[in-house]
């Protein structure tokens, strides 16, 4: 029962995100917009590079969708609600996300096409600058709370949200997420003046369909993330958890997309340099702190 | 226990059908995908053995690590696409006897030590990354710290076989 | 709820989601297919056709970084199950993961002496 | 009514909602480009449509003003690759074959695309689907298939057989059909097609049996029809037959190409040679005749009996084997398939499996850092999103680093002039209908160097007014450059801003351009403060001070020139020159906010705007040159009158000069930033001449 709500949520909020996303990005607010754009998309041709490999190019959407729900299926909307509380949810959901690379290396191998496959390996590139940035506030995350459950890491949080207990941790998860879901200005494998399109370049009709939903799923799994590790999940006073999970959820998913939209792309010597020289060495100082604090202070 | 066993089978034979397409394809890069799905299955198999820390770490680790490795092959391998059709295999006689080998000295591995009696129940998750935490900390912190040297080994050699240190200082 | 049926709502989830990206593509093959047609199947490059496959060697700039990844992604491993103990261990962990870390965090001194954090 | 482009099938139900969905959702690719589109003064950004920049997502191909004959193949290309079902709006476009005919046509107005996009949703909705539409084919999208090996891009063949260097299996490769360029092939020279030494090689292979061709015997690679000296390390090449007789039992199995292995070879086949060669244990592609170091590894040469040199001057007898002129006689002989078999025989002899990487990859480029690696050229031009429209830049991509670049333009102005002669009025209208970037200033360019010609002199408000307008056009075209700089920086507040700024000054009047020019100033200051837009442009396409540049390119790295510094009536309107240091990308952005704030200034000083009238010249002869600071630099243009037609003309233009930076500032740049750099440089392809 709890599963389907879930789905249904998740349905939900990624056409929620769709919308807001035409509006950061095109600027047209629509209700309707999605919905017409996917219909749209499922009437097109869709098309197949000559020379390609096919089972990756066919391959490289699905894994995608499957990692970004996989991910979702560990984030607790309130008490009770969620697809599986894994013991070990927040080394699950980095396990999930680590296929969001595989299948962007399969998209961008797949269709033989240069724009795509130089995306598929600059996401390789980003992902050794982002892939620490998520592990190390996570584990210090999980020091808190004494466990890897996310439902256990919203309850660590009941006194004080992780947010204020950690913002270093809190200001690098987000942004390695955003790197993770390639959001501007960290959208390197889709650039649109750097590789017109990237690795969605190839994909038309459906195949474009399924990749973006996938994507949208992948954001929603990031922002459930961000909540769940540092904004206390479903905490809240007054409205019902859920209700708090959501309004969480779509207000940090909906800045996340629309913060590129105020700065040029990060170049991406600087993003790999800045995420080992300057991230790594905070992340490390931040897992330091909250051992100190987390010995010292019994919350 | 019997759908237990069904899905180790199937997750085993996924691991062993992908290590076979590793070396039965020509691209380089479907080689290295699938090293990196047949460790994944692997780490299936930890999931349904029911140890869940080691399962998901294992899933976890070799999607990232074989992606790297995949970005090697490609650097430095010859006509990756597997355009050419080239034959990737040779010294087909001595892999031949070093897999025989191998393989027989996993199966004498075994089938040779005595493993204790079964258990008869399975420790919950969270116990299990707490116990592995605990044995770091207590029993086996010396191994651990000495993987932290060889770790930190591998990162000086691996530094020093393939960076050019006095290559212009580019920002 | 058992772990395993944990796992196997997982594996189910998956399942479903290829199920269901094959419904969706059996719609779309029912709306209409792909026509060929001269020039279609070649992949877009701005107007220009380029017909030559790209599969080549591929030079990463960022191999110095990679190598130094590995590394730390094995370190991780570690640190979850110590994370986990941390607060029931107390000082003790502290001072074992400081020790750990510094080490690390050596290496990554040295691959930063060394060039490595750059693009090559 | 059903579009070209519509996909296969009979209108359903399902098919019919579909439809609705593709009228409602419209995802343009524009022709040439969006920045065309603003200067023509085209709200695309404003209108029910989504602007994408690969054809591949779009359903609508929009045709903005005629279309150049240099983007006619580009123009069918980015069609074809279009799915269907796909529509074009034709906005005064005229011909535009080889596409097919527009399905909605309308003037280049505003007006004119809002009724369009109209007209094309109610055309979409009707006929996206046919059961019979016809298929779409066009000269630039012909095929020729030829056969290469993966590892030797330079063996080109007609049909299928081996390689001739490696024996492997040559892979077909499809190829534009002669006469249409942009093909993207490889870096690597190419053996010129067909091959006469191949030719050669297969009549030798067929007439004498015996005889074999030529292998280095350190570089099975290297294979000759006639004797003579590997190019790789100067030895003299063997028999290879011999080298096959005597090599079986070796080739099998070896992990490297030790010396001692083709010492074998080389010292079974002919003993003629008598001195032993050093050679490094490490690298057997070093060969000395005298002891001493290694110089790629500094290990001391070990003298190899077995590895024989036949350094040069020794004699050897093969000099006359074979007669390379009988070989030529066979050279019209078709043999391909004996010349395949043969070579396969001779390298199966050495080695039947292994191909050491080392030995095959030799020849190939080096990156900076010394790694070989396979370069591909990349085209990203004439239609790629926030680079100039019409400008094809082919990337020569070492990994995501550029190795090499070539930038081209696709509609550069040809003749300025359609006949011996033209009348004036025509002329000036020609000239400004073929910068469709900046027509103001070619206007102005113009009738200035008539006006010089004929002698006359246009009074105090007229060339205030012309001053104005021509600053004018330099705010639109500097907030145009921000748009596009916005797109291709995925900085898509720049591009929604900056666009809209544009359309809003270009045809403003001055009290006009006083309601904007605070918002222009916001903008302009908002975007230098950015977050990482120091971090993105900073030492970005430096370009010295000895490199010759043009305009703001030049002004931006402290001094350079203007040609308004002279003009008397500016200097009243308090112009001043303005500069800035760096030379950078950055360096650029700053200025060109600096003159955007300038422009403002010096419309408000002039008070009144007047777009440039055709000097009224009667019956004149004589010659005239004028200068004028156009938005991207300084433009010249020398005409002759004679008899009041203008018979002779010459022009220079700021692009021409800048055109040649882009080589320099994207040598050896990561993709993104030679980009950005090329997207500073602020490029009008139309202004390139020839």
């Amino acid at each position: 029962m709890s599963i389907l709500v879930v789905l249904l949520s998740l349905a939900a909020g990624a056409y929620a995100l769709a919308v807001i996303e035409r509006w950061a990005v095109h600027g047209h607010l629509s209700l309707t917009g999605p919905a017409w754009a996917a219909l749209a998309l499922m009437g097109r041709e869709s098309l197949l590079a000559h020379k390609s490999d096919r089972l990756f190019f066919e391959l490289g959407p699905v894994l995608l969708l499957v990692a970004g729900l996989m991910a979702v299926a560990v984030i607790p909307l309130a008490p009770g609600l969620i697809i599986t509380d894994l013991a070990t949810g927040a080394l699950f959901l980095n396990a999930a996300l680590a296929y969001v690379l595989v299948a962007l290396i399969m998209a961008g191998w797949g269709p033989n096409g240069a724009y795509a496959m130089i995306a598929g390996w600059r996401f390789l590139g980003q992902f050794i600058a982002y892939a620490m940035l998520i592990v190390m506030p996570i584990t210090a995350v999980a020091m808190r709370a004494e466990s890897l459950s996310t439902v256990e890491i919203v309850a660590s949080q009941a006194q004080l949200w992780n947010v204020l207990y950690q913002p270093v941790g809190f200001v690098l998860f987000v942004v390695a997420a955003m790197g993770l879901a390639w959001l501007p200005p960290l959208d390197l494998p889709d650039a649109t003046g750097e590789l017109a399109g990237g690795v969605e370049a190839e994909y038309t009709g459906v195949r474009l369909a399924v990749l973006r939903l996938a994507r949208m799923v992948i954001i929603l799994a990031l922002a459930g993330a961000t909540v769940t590790f540092y904004l206390g999940g479903w905490l809240g006073p007054w409205l019902p958890p859920w209700a708090w999970s959501a309004i969480k959820i779509l207000a940090v998913a909906a800045s996340m997309l629309s913060v590129g939209r105020y700065m040029p792309r990060i170049r991406e010597a600087r993003y790999l340099a800045l995420s080992w020289k300057l991230g790594i060495s905070l992340a490390l100082a931040n897992i330091f702190v909250v051992g100190v604090i987390a010995l010292v202070v019994p919350i | 226990m019997t759908v237990q066993m069904i899905f180790l089978a199937f997750f085993g034979g996924a691991a062993v059908w992908f290590g076979v397409v590793v070396f039965r394809t020509h691209s380089m890069v479907r080689s290295a995908l699938a090293l990196l799905f047949s460790q994944t299955a692997i780490g299936a198999m930890f999931l349904v053995m029911q140890a869940e820390f080691l399962g998901v770490l294992q899933i976890m680790m070799m999607a990232t690590e074989m992606s790297v490795m995949a970005i090697f092959m490609v650097m430095f391998m010859m006509d990756p696409g597997g355009m050419g059709k080239m034959d990737m295999t040779h010294q087909k006689r001595l892999s031949l006897w070093v897999g025989v080998i191998g393989l027989l000295a996993a199966l004498l591995l075994v089938w040779l030590p005595d493993w204790g009696p079964v258990a008869q129940s399975v420790p919950g998750a969270h116990e299990q990354a707490a116990d592995l935490g605990r044995e770091l900390l207590g029993r086996s912190m010396l191994i651990f710290q000495s993987a932290g040297l060889t770790i930190l080994t591998a990162m000086v050699a691996a530094t020093m076989v393939a960076i050019v240190p006095n290559a212009e200082q580019r920002k | 709820m058992s772990e395993l049926s944990q796992y196997a709502i997982l594996f189910g989830l998956s399942v479903g989601v290829i199920g269901f990206v094959l419904s969706l593509f059996g719609l779309a093959r029912a709306i209409g297919r792909a026509r060929s047609e001269p020039g279609k199947d070649v992949p877009a490059t701005a107007g220009t056709l380029s017909r030559d496959p790209v599969w080549v060697r591929y030079h990463a700039r960022y191999a110095g970084y990679a190598l130094l990844f590995l590394a730390f992604d094995m370190e991780m491993a570690f640190m979850y199950p110590w994370a986990v103990v941390y607060r029931e261990e107390g000082l003790i962990a502290l001072l074992d993961m400081g020790v750990f870390l510094a080490i690390l965090f050596l290496g990554l001194l040295y691959g930063w002496s060394q060039g490595a954090l750059r693009r090559q | 009514m059903t579009i070209a482009g519509a996909h296969a099938g009979a209108m359903t139900g399902l098919r019919r909602l579909i439809s609705t969905a593709m009228a409602r959702d419209l995802t343009a690719f524009v022709l040439p480009g969006a920045s065309v589109a603003r200067s023509m003064g085209l709200d695309l950004a404003g209108s029910p449509l989504r602007i994408v920049g690969t054809p591949r997502h779009a359903n609508l191909l929009i045709v903005v003003g005629p279309l150049p004959p240099g983007l006619r193949d580009a123009a069918a290309v980015t069609y074809a690759q279009m799915p269907r079902p796909r529509a074009i709006l034709a906005l005064g476009a005229g011909d535009i074959a080889p596409l097919p005919d527009a399905d909605v046509s309308a003037p280049l107005t505003r007006a004119g695309l809002r009724s369009g996009l109209a007209d094309l949703r109610r055309v979409i909705a009707a006929g996206a689907f046919r059961a019979d539409s016809g298929e779409f084919n066009a000269p630039a999208l012909e095929v020729r298939v030829e056969y290469t090996c993966p590892m030797h891009p330079e063996i080109v063949r007609d049909a299928p057989g081996d390689c001739p260097k490696c024996g492997m299996t040559l892979v077909p490769r499809e190829t534009a059909s002669d006469g249409h360029g942009g093909h993207g092939g490889h870096v690597m020279p190419r053996e010129d097609r067909p091959n006469p030494a191949d030719h050669a090689h297969a009549g030798h292979a067929q007439d004498a049996g015996g005889s074999g061709a030529y292998i280095c015997p350190m570089h099975p690679e290297v294979i000759s029809d006639a004797p003579g000296k590997c190019p790789k390390c100067g030895m003299n090449l063997a028999k290879a037959e011999e080298v096959e007789s005597h090599g079986h039992g070796h080739g099998h199995g070896h992990a490297s190409h030790a010396p001692s292995a083709h010492g074998d070879h080389a010292g079974q086949d002919d003993k003629a040679g008598g001195s032993g060669a050093y050679t490094c244990p490490m690298h057997p592609e070093v060969i000395s005749d005298a002891p001493g170091k290694c110089p790629k590894c500094g290990m001391n040469l070990v003298k190899a009996e077995e590895v024989e040199s036949h350094g040069p001057g020794h004699g050897h007898g093969h000099g006359d084997h074979g007669g390379y002129g009988k070989q030529q006689d066979h050279s019209g002989h078709d043999g391909h398939a004996g010349h395949g078999g043969h070579s396969k025989a001779a390298i199966d002899g050495i080695e039947p499996h292994f191909m050491s990487m080392v030995e095959m990859t030799k020849d190939q480029p080096r990156s900076s850092d010394g790694l070989q690696m396979d370069w591909i050229k990349v085209p990203f031009g004439p239609f790629f999103p926030g680079l100039p429209a019409g400008l094809r830049l082919t990337l020569t991509l070492d990994g995501d680093t550029v190795a090499a670049s070539d930038a081209t333009s696709l509609v550069g102005a040809t003749d300025l002039m359609d006949g011996p002669q033209m009348r004036v009025a025509d002329f000036v209208e020609r000239l400004a209908t073929m910068m469709p970037l900046s027509p103001v200033s070619y206007r102005a360019l113009a009738c200035a160097a008539i006006e010089v010609a004929a002698g006359v002199e246009p009074d105090h408000d007229a060339r205030r007014g012309r001053a104005a307008a021509v600053e004018r056009e330099r705010i639109a075209s500097h907030l145009n450059w921000l748009a596009e700089f916005g797109l291709q920086s995925g900085f898509l507040w720049l591009a929604a801003r900056a666009g809209a700024l544009q359309l809003a000054v270009q045809g403003a009047d001055v009290a006009g351009i006083a309601t904007q020019a605070g918002a222009i100033r916001r903008l302009s200051r908002r975007v230098q403060a950015a977050p990482l837009m120091r971090m993105r442009l900073r030492r970005i396409a430096r370009i010295g001070k000895d490199a010759p540049a043009s305009g703001p390119v030049d002004r931006a790295r402290g001094g350079g020139s203007d040609a308004r510094t002279g003009d008397p009536t500016l200097k009243d309107l308090g112009f001043e020159m303005r500069v800035r240091n760096g030379g950078d990308a950055l360096a650029r952005l700053r200025l060109r906010c600096d003159e955007i704030a300038q422009s403002l200034d010096v419309i408000a000083a002039a008070g009144r705007i007047a777009v440039p009238q055709v000097p009224d010249v009667d019956r004149v002869s004589g010659e005239g040159e004028a200068r004028i600071e156009t938005p991207r630099g300084t433009a010249s243009l020398r005409v002759k009158l004679a008899n009041g037609k203008v018979v002779e003309a010459d022009l220079d233009t700021p692009t021409d000069v800048n055109i040649a930076l882009v080589e320099t500032v994207t040598a050896q740049q990561e993709l993104g930033d030679a980009l950005s750099a090329v997207a500073s440089l602020d490029l009008s392809p139309w202004e390139v001449r020839g």
